[in-house]
């Protein structure tokens, strides 16, 4: 007879409880009219970056496209006539991209980075495949005061290329010889 | 009016044909239990006109009994062919020798 | 002609063609399926000759707990190789005996019956407390065992269908 | 001859008007269902398509309609298209029986206000809810997919058992207004509605009507978390929407039911006799919604027990009193 009457009593108190989130004001964010602020490093559409001279930085070394773990990023490079490397063309296709960050994380020069703009979406699929054009913007992002030239394989007043201390003679990339 | 009461009792001894064929010559006892449940709605089907024609309720009356019996021997007969079936992992006739 | 005449050869139609696809069926849920059609047929049949209780009992118990029944053994029961032959031969025998003595027992029977079967029936109706309460005063004896069969039949399924514990090991030692 | 076209036409007008009238319920009873929990579960519930999503249930037909009608190759074609269908007819045919206000007399004619008063009502509601099982599960077995043939299983193990409970809660009724006729039974409540005689059998209803009806907290047949979908796993488009508007419509169904045999049917003071079996129906039906916002899914063996255990020998006993009051 108890059982039966705790069980009604527990009964009861379920649908009581429910009845009085019936009067609470809902917690649901609604999207388009509100947008929650979300923090800078959140992980979304990816840019790449130019240096404070307003240079890319990019310099096609091939390490996101080979690190990125869908296969979603290509690029093609090529060189100034002063050997500066650069991305002839640049492709990530977004249609695959699961916004893990680790190409910004391989990324030596800081110029593949993510942004926090997640609702970058469209009803064509082929419409996903961003150009470099697409991805290059005017500004530094998250690293503003960054130079990748002004911090490796630079000759000095003292020193050329690869003599400074705990520095290696550059590689020569256009030789296999050793 | 509805038809001569020889016309109902044709379709009650067609129906019982069908089980009877059906509970023989399958070999299956699924299908047997299911002939049976065939023959024994024939049955009922003859009773409820034997009930009209003479316009006496003992033939209704009769009818329910059969389902009291059709319920038994489909729950029992089914238990049986469950229990037969997990010792030999088959509902063929031939099997239990 | 009357429109119940017509009624009664359209239901009669219907249940022998779905019995007979019924028994024919290599696959069981199938034949469920057309036996369903069957007895709904049937109980159709009851209402059309004056049992309206009956006939919402056939729908209950064979329609809809008697085949479902069948329907939820042959769905537990693990698919099965299908019976390579219909109807073999060995069966045929005893079939068509059984069935031709019964053909010539019946139609002697339907032949030889006094003449007033020959007259098309009435129509009567027997509503559910009259045919109660003729069932109650003159069958509650019947009525009785029969319950105590219902009662019977449910300890026996029980006990047949209950999970023998060593039997199980037993499988699972051979397998 | 003008007798019967009068009788025809009026009988289709009122089964045009009672399937309109439920088929617009059940949509709206999705609607509301959706808005309701949802303010249980402290969240909006749709409000995107309307003013508070009033036009939900037209998108939602719009998507089903539009979808795509997929057919397992694996799966049985005809059986697996014949289910969906199963579920919904039965529902909706259980109707037919319900009487919704009494009797009004029209251009000197007499119309009943029920589709059809059969002497044995109440069984045809049991036979109907007992063929829809097989919608259950044929649905289930006809896939092909081990899911869906254990969600109909489960749905055919628990509808049959189910059904003995429902069948025997009412027979405390049916010994008190002494008919099977939904009619004569609301005739019978006149005075007082039969709920303050048989608290018990209303509560046995109930439960095993809900059970019936394959809802929370007894939807072990399509449990979303164990079996993903259960019996109607493969199905997609209208097909699914059968089983939906099945599932809603069997809602309103056992709602009129209860109202019918407990609740004292259409009587009711002050507002006519329709507004009041919708009022109840309507109060029923979100009272399931909220015992979905509320309870938990029973677990297999506890929802055999309880029906066996519980229910059936409280349905047996609950005859037996009655049987004596009677005879006192």
């Amino acid at each position: 007879m108890t059982d039966v009457l705790e069980s009604v009593k527990a009964l009861a108190d379920g649908f009581a409880t429910t009845f009085k989130h019936l009067f609470r004001k809902p917690i649901t964010e609604e999207y388009p009219e509100y947008k929650r602020p979300l923090p800078v490093r959140s992980r979304a559409r990816i840019i790449l970056t130019r240096d404070p001279n307003g240079d890319e930085r990019c310099v096609a070394c091939y390490l996101c496209s080979a690190v990125c773990p869908v296969s979603c990023i290509s690029m093609q490079s090529t060189e100034r006539s002063n050997g500066r490397r650069y991305a002839a063309w640049f492709r990530i296709n977004f249609g695959r991209c699961i916004y893990c960050g680790l190409c910004e994380e391989a990324c030596p020069t800081s110029a593949i980075q993510l942004t926090p703009n997640f609702d970058h979406c469209k009803r064509e699929i082929l419409s996903m495949v961003y150009e470099k054009e697409d991805l290059l913007v005017d500004h530094c992002g998250k690293d503003p005061d960054y130079n990748f030239y002004r911090h490796a394989g630079i000759s000095t007043a003292k020193r050329d290329k690869g003599e400074h201390i705990n520095e290696f003679k550059p590689v020569r990339v256009k030789s296999n010889l050793p | 009016m509805i038809v001569p009461y020889n016309h109902v009792l044709i379709l009650a001894g067609i129906l019982f044909l069908m089980g009877m064929f059906c509970a023989t010559a399958r070999r299956n006892l699924i299908m047997i239990v299911v002939g049976l449940e065939i023959m024994l709605n024939a049955a009922s089907v003859a009773f409820i006109g034997a009930a009209l024609r003479w316009q006496h309720m003992e033939g209704q009356a009769i009818v329910l009994f059969i389902f009291a019996v059709a319920a038994t021997e489909v729950s029992v007969g089914l238990a049986l062919i469950v229990s037969a079936y997990r010792r030999t992992g088959s509902v063929d006739p031939g099997m239990f020798k | 002609m009357t429109f119940y005449t017509i009624l009664f050869y359209i239901l009669a139609a219907l249940i022998i063609v779905t019995t007979g696809l019924a028994i024919t069926r290599r696959n069981m849920v199938h034949t469920i399926v057309y036996l369903v059609f069957s007895f709904f047929g049937s109980a159709m049949l009851f209402y059309l000759l004056g049992a309206p209780l009956l006939a919402a009992l056939e729908v209950i118990i064979y329609a809809g707990a008697i085949m479902i029944l069948f329907l939820f053994i042959i769905m537990m029961l693990k698919e099965e190789a299908p019976e390579s032959r219909l109807f073999p031969f060995r069966q045929w025998l005893p079939a068509t005996l059984l069935g031709f003595a019964y053909l010539v027992l019946g139609s002697l029977l339907v032949v030889s019956a006094d003449p007033e079967t020959g007259e098309p029936l009435q129509i009567a109706t027997a509503s559910p407390a009259m045919f109660g309460e003729y069932l109650f005063r003159t069958h509650w004896l019947a009525i009785e065992i029969a319950s105590l069969l219902l009662l019977i039949a449910l300890v026996g399924a029980l006990r047949l269908g209950r999970f023998d514990e060593s039997e199980s090991r037993k499988a699972e030692d051979a397998s | 001859m003008v007798t019967w076209i009068a009788g025809m036409l009026m009988l289709t007008v009122k089964l045009s008007l009672v399937l309109g009238v439920l088929l617009f319920l059940a949509a709206y009873l999705v609607w509301a269902e959706r808005k309701f929990l949802g303010r249980l579960q402290v969240r909006y519930g749709p409000n995107r398509a309307g003013k508070f999503g009033l036009l939900q249930p037209i998108a939602d037909s719009i998507k089903m309609i539009t979808k795509e009608d997929i057919v397992p190759t694996a799966a049985d074609p005809v059986l697996f298209m014949l289910a969906p269908a199963v579920v919904a007819i039965t529902a909706l045919l259980m109707f037919a029986v319900v009487p919704f206000g009494p009797a009004v007399v029209l251009w000197g004619r007499e119309i009943p206000m029920v589709i059809t008063d059969i002497n044995v009502g109440l069984l045809y509601v049991f036979a109907l809810s007992s063929l829809g099982v097989y919608g259950v599960a044929l649905g289930g077995w006809a896939s092909n997919s081990k899911f869906a043939l254990l969600g109909g299983i489960r749905g055919a193990a628990q509808m049959i058992s189910y059904e003995l409970s429902l069948g025997l809660s009412l027979v405390p009724v049916v010994m008190m207004a002494r008919s099977f006729s939904l009619v004569d039974i609301v005739a019978a409540q006149a005075d007082y509605p039969f709920i303050i005689f048989q608290p018990v059998a209303f509560i046995i209803f109930f439960i095993s009507a809900v059970a019936e009806s394959k809802r929370i907290p007894f939807d072990l047949p399509e449990a979303e978390n164990e079996l993903g979908a259960g019996f109607h796993m493969e199905y997609s488009g209208m097909r699914f929407g059968l089983f939906f508007i099945g599932e809603y419509v069997h809602m309103q169904v056992f709602g009129a039911l209860l109202a019918v045999f407990f609740l004292g049917g259409w009587h009711g003071p002050l507002l006519p006799p329709v507004i009041w079996l919708l009022i109840k129906i309507i109060v029923i039906s979100l009272f399931m919604i909220w015992m979905r916002g509320t309870l938990p899914r029973l677990r297999y063996d506890q929802l055999m027990t309880f029906g066996w255990k519980v229910l059936i020998p409280a349905a047996l006993v609950n005859i037996v009193v009655t049987g004596a009051f009677i005879l006192i």
